[in-house]
């Protein structure tokens, strides 16, 4: 898929595609006080992918995601989820299909205890209490976080807070989990377990994850598309290594670039690496810039001693 | 986690829930309905029972529970400060011309009043009843994890009021801490202006701010209900154990001394 | 301020009974009406839940006037969550001081029957005032005035038709006696009725939404 | 300076440097739930300088800060500020010298509207209200903020609130200004802004800084000494260049080495880099990169561009 700078929205009107689960269409939202959300929002979301969404503070990713499972509906325009249109009567059970995990997990976490809290989304989908609690437990286990179950919310730090949200959305089991800067204030170690997590929930659950972030280096990592957003609509969309070399949507949004992307820049000017390849994580410029005696397209081979390092989260 | 403590007359929740969830002493392990079924009797002990001696014993008891159960003893001397000023700014014009021994006299425009020995056993009486039952909460709550606390609270209370005692209760320790933050970082500018009016005000301000921090937040926490398809009930799934047979014995024993002492008492006066 | 702060053992088993069985009839019907009203609306829980841990804590700071006074902000709670919702709210502020040693359990009966009477009394007041004056603070001032003072004297009420155990005054020496408290009372509700005037107006600066007829 | 690891305290104990304007020796504080908040800490901070303390969630940083001006007093060990010993009566005026500004800025905006609240501060120092409110806009002009003087603070964005909480301090002409996670919420372009900030009040007012963050490349951008934390003592302290080549101890922190040090190390590797340089920003990395053809004691001259994109805030 190429870069593409979405203009007017008719562009995007069009059928539903076939993998797609979530699809806005043209979708605008004004706050009362007159404050914009979002603006002719084309987005969709396809089965088993992770869409970053990329912008700045205010620039329309939680209304967007808010309007994902339901929370808000657009004053015009559609958000068609799993083939049913919102607002259309049949999007009371949105909830079950769309999971959210908000920015301030603090404010997601109200039962007593971890456990408790994880249940009530079973419980509310119809589970009995025996099996909530089982599967609760389960979930907890799966995120390698089975121990805080029985604490109190107030007493786990800012990473297992995080952990417990998205394991209150995940034990749900929905098509997609949209997370809200899941990193924002989390030291390395922390967005270092939580990358792990959001991996292992499109692999081994397939799930579908939206990422909501201004992180563009953690989009880069992440992300199989990236989505820059601006002003409530998308500006530009791709893969991460089309979008985050594409300087002027990136500009025009009022973010950085990720800083393999501002090296390469440096070392393509000064003639030490091969223009037209696109780094995007350490890894792939490093490669790069060992050069051309290494094939490009296995990056993977030349620092599999940092890639490990990543993944155990001594690294970032 | 940085303590929220506002005032040392006033028990700080964070210290509270702290040496709750760590404190493994023999009455921790008590059921909450035992716990509960104690504190009111208490409160019907104290209300019936008229005698001065009985009062300091049941006093004693409930300070040696206190301590058996490893909870911090020179913390407790400031909390039982607030509940004495109560009583004490009461009861302390109603203790004079109680008839008695004659300590001294005031003089006074509609005659002389007189502190006797039986206002003072009557300002001793009252204090030491408050404290037999504050102790024993503080115990209480200090020795019940909060998961089983409000689990607890919940199952004892109707909807909604139990859903908005759980999530006031969850939030509580957030509200507070916030409040902490706000006043430290007044002080951390000069803190208080001089002044009463602008005291007040700058008071009003802060309060006002929690507040709106709280309604802020409160839309927060909907949202997040509401996404996870908020219909049953906001639940404590902590289960809560049944009273044992010791517990069932003490409460039952506990029931026939309490007839007993009060069918005698209505016999034979006021008792000691 | 209109907490009555007796202790547990101040009044004796048959007033305890009489105004435990009062408060918890008036909590039922405000049970009863929230629930009729609106069944499972979150933000009726999260709202009341929130103003609940406020309302506690600010109960738990002394104003730095006059030697360190608390304030309860019972009318506060009546003017932003109205009577019914007010009631459940003081219900479990009261639990919560009762468990701090902040009033007796037993007392919680009464102590709950002139909370409701407070927030009952500083709502209507509110709401009434709103047709004679836009300011938002006068409006909340004299309903806190006037709530506390309706508190004060059910306080009175309350303590003259039950009794202090062990205390031999003669009915005039009481009211006497309580009459002195209730003065004092009324001073402290004048420093209540300020910082909730610039507490409601703080709020309806900030967030017209959730103060009714602010604007 | 070399980096140090600092040993038992005894090491540090002594006079009071020169031109010190804050000098922790070998500070204790425990809360009173029994967890560690300092220990045996040794920390300075001279006139002028920027320091940063870094460590990750719960290092104990905040405690630090809140020892720094009086907030907190040490159990054991003592905290000299401007000569001054905390705790021996003088201290009562340490909110003169130290200014603090919280993570959490929207619980230090207190008053009704900014203006007002960046007046409090002063009006506590003795300013009449002219005076003052005329020193509080100009403090904001300064910043750049002067449009928000009459905003209500609940209407700011996350960068305008931590502007404004900036200003209620730097208004009070503090001798250290203590800044706790300024960054952590902030996207990419309010960072820059909020750096800009940092950088003109040393140079403009010649105010000493001190940073708390776990943004080692935020760190790395700013500080002239670093100081890594962790436990709550400093294990590690020199300039960025010194400590961010330091594996052992980063890693001891839970923190991940900026991604500029990963690069180079993996260059290094590959023989694409010279060994023992330390670059520290991008600039630097490019500078090595690009080689020995030019002269790497002056990375300025060679990405002269970048380093103006990165001023401007486009960069990141």
């Amino acid at each position: 898929m190429s870069p593409s700078h979405a203009g007017p929205c008719s562009h995007h009107t069009g059928p539903v595609g076939r993998d797609e689960i979530i699809h806005v269409d043209c979708a605008s939202h004004r706050y009362p006080d007159g404050s914009l959300g979002i603006h002719q929002m084309c987005f969709s979301v396809r089965r088993g992918e992770i869409v970053a969404l990329c912008g700045s503070n205010g620039s329309g990713k939680s209304t967007l995601i808010e309007h994902l499972n339901g929370l808000l509906t657009p004053a015009c325009g559609r958000v068609v989820v799993n083939g049913n249109e919102v607002g259309a009567g049949d999007c009371t059970d949105l909830w079950k299909t769309v999971g959210v995990v908000f920015q301030r997990s603090e404010d997601q976490l109200f039962a007593p205890t971890v456990l408790d809290d994880v249940m009530f989304g079973l419980r509310n989908l119809g589970f009995s209490p025996e099996e909530a609690r089982e599967r609760a437990q389960k979930t907890l286990d799966l995120l390698g976080a089975g121990d805080i179950a029985a604490k109190m919310p107030n007493y786990l730090s800012g990473g297992q807070r995080r952990l417990a949200a998205i394991a209150g959305v995940l034990a749900m089991r929905p098509d997609v989990i949209a997370l809200d800067e899941p990193t924002s204030d989390l030291d390395p170690r922390h967005t270092a377990i939580i990358e792990e997590v959001v991996r292992s929930i499109r692999e081994r659950d397939g799930i579908s994850v939206v990422l909501a972030t201004h992180d563009l280096d953690l989009a880069a990592r992440l992300a199989d598309r990236v989505c820059i957003i601006h002003n409530g609509s998308i500006i530009a969309e791709g893969t991460p290594r089309e979008v985050f070399h594409d300087e002027e949507a990136l500009r025009n949004a009022g973010l950085a670039p990720p800083l393999v992307v501002t090296l390469y820049r440096d070392l393509c000017r000064q003639g030490l690496a091969k223009p037209g390849v696109f780094p995007v994580t350490p890894d792939e410029l490093a490669a790069q810039i060992s050069g051309m005696s290494h094939d490009p397209s296995a990056p993977g081979n030349v620092v599999a001693g940092t890639e490990a390092e990543y993944r155990t989260g001594t690294g970032r | 986690m940085p303590g929220t403590a506002l005032s040392s007359h006033v028990p700080d929740p964070d210290l509270i829930s702290y040496l709750a969830e760590r404190n493994t002493s023999w009455f921790s392990r008590a059921s909450p309905w035992t716990k509960a079924g104690v504190l009111v009797w208490l409160v019907v002990a104290v209300t019936v029972i008229p005698s001065l001696l009985v009062t300091g014993l049941l006093l004693s008891v409930v300070i040696a529970l206190y301590a058996s159960c490893g909870l911090p003893v020179r913390r407790l001397a400031g909390w039982c400060v607030m509940p004495v000023v109560f009583v004490v700014s009461l009861v302390i014009l109603m203790i004079w011309s109680v008839p008695g021994a004659v300590l001294f006299s005031l003089p006074f425009p509609g005659g002389p009043v007189s502190l006797t020995t039986g206002g003072l056993s009557l300002l001793f009486l009252l204090v030491g009843k408050a404290l037999v039952t504050v102790i024993y909460s503080l115990t209480f709550i200090m020795t019940t994890p909060m998961a089983e606390l409000s689990a607890f609270v919940s199952r004892a209370l109707p909807s909604p009021a139990d859903q908005i005692f759980l999530l006031a209760y969850r939030f509580l320790f957030v509200t507070l801490a916030t409040l902490a933050a706000m006043l430290t970082a007044i002080r951390a500018r000069g803190g208080l202006v001089s002044g009463v009016v602008s005291q007040t005000r700058l008071m009003a301000e802060v309060f006002g701010l929690l507040f709106i921090r709280s309604f802020e937040r409160s839309e927060r926490v909907m949202k997040a209900m509401q996404s996870r398809g908020y219909r049953h009930d906001l639940i404590a799934a902590t289960p809560v154990t049944w009273p044992g047979p010791g517990g069932i014995a003490v409460l039952a024993i506990a029931c026939c001394a309490l007839g007993a002492a009060v069918a005698s008492g209505a016999a034979g006066g006021a008792g000691i | 301020m209109a907490h009555i702060h007796l202790q547990d053992g101040a009044l004796p088993l048959s007033a305890l009974l009489l105004w435990w069985a009062t408060a918890v009839i008036l909590l039922l019907v405000c049970i009863w009406l929230v629930r009729r009203r609106r069944t499972t609306d979150p933000a009726v829980i999260t709202i009341a839940a929130f103003c609940t841990a406020a309302a506690f804590a600010v109960f738990q700071v002394s104003l730095p006037v006059f030697g360190g006074v608390h304030i309860n902000l019972t009318p506060l709670i009546g003017i932003l969550t109205g009577p019914f919702i007010g009631g459940i709210v003081v219900l479990i502020v009261n639990l919560l001081s009762a468990a701090i040693g902040h009033g007796g359990y037993g007392m919680i009966g009464a102590n709950l029957i002139l909370n409701i009477v407070e927030v009952t009394v500083s709502y209507l007041v509110f709401r009434v005032l709103a047709r004679l004056t836009s300011s938002v603070f006068t409006r909340a001032a004299v309903a806190t005035v006037v709530g506390l003072v309706a508190g004060n004297l059910v306080m009175i009420g309350i303590i003259v038709v039950s009794g202090v155990q062990g205390v031999t005054l003669g009915l005039a020496g009481m009211i006497q006696g309580l009459s002195l408290i209730a003065a004092v009372n009324l001073g402290v509700a004048v420093i209540e009725a300020l910082v909730t005037g610039f507490i409601v107006d703080r709020i309806a600066r900030a967030r017209p939404d959730l103060v009714r007829g602010a604007s």
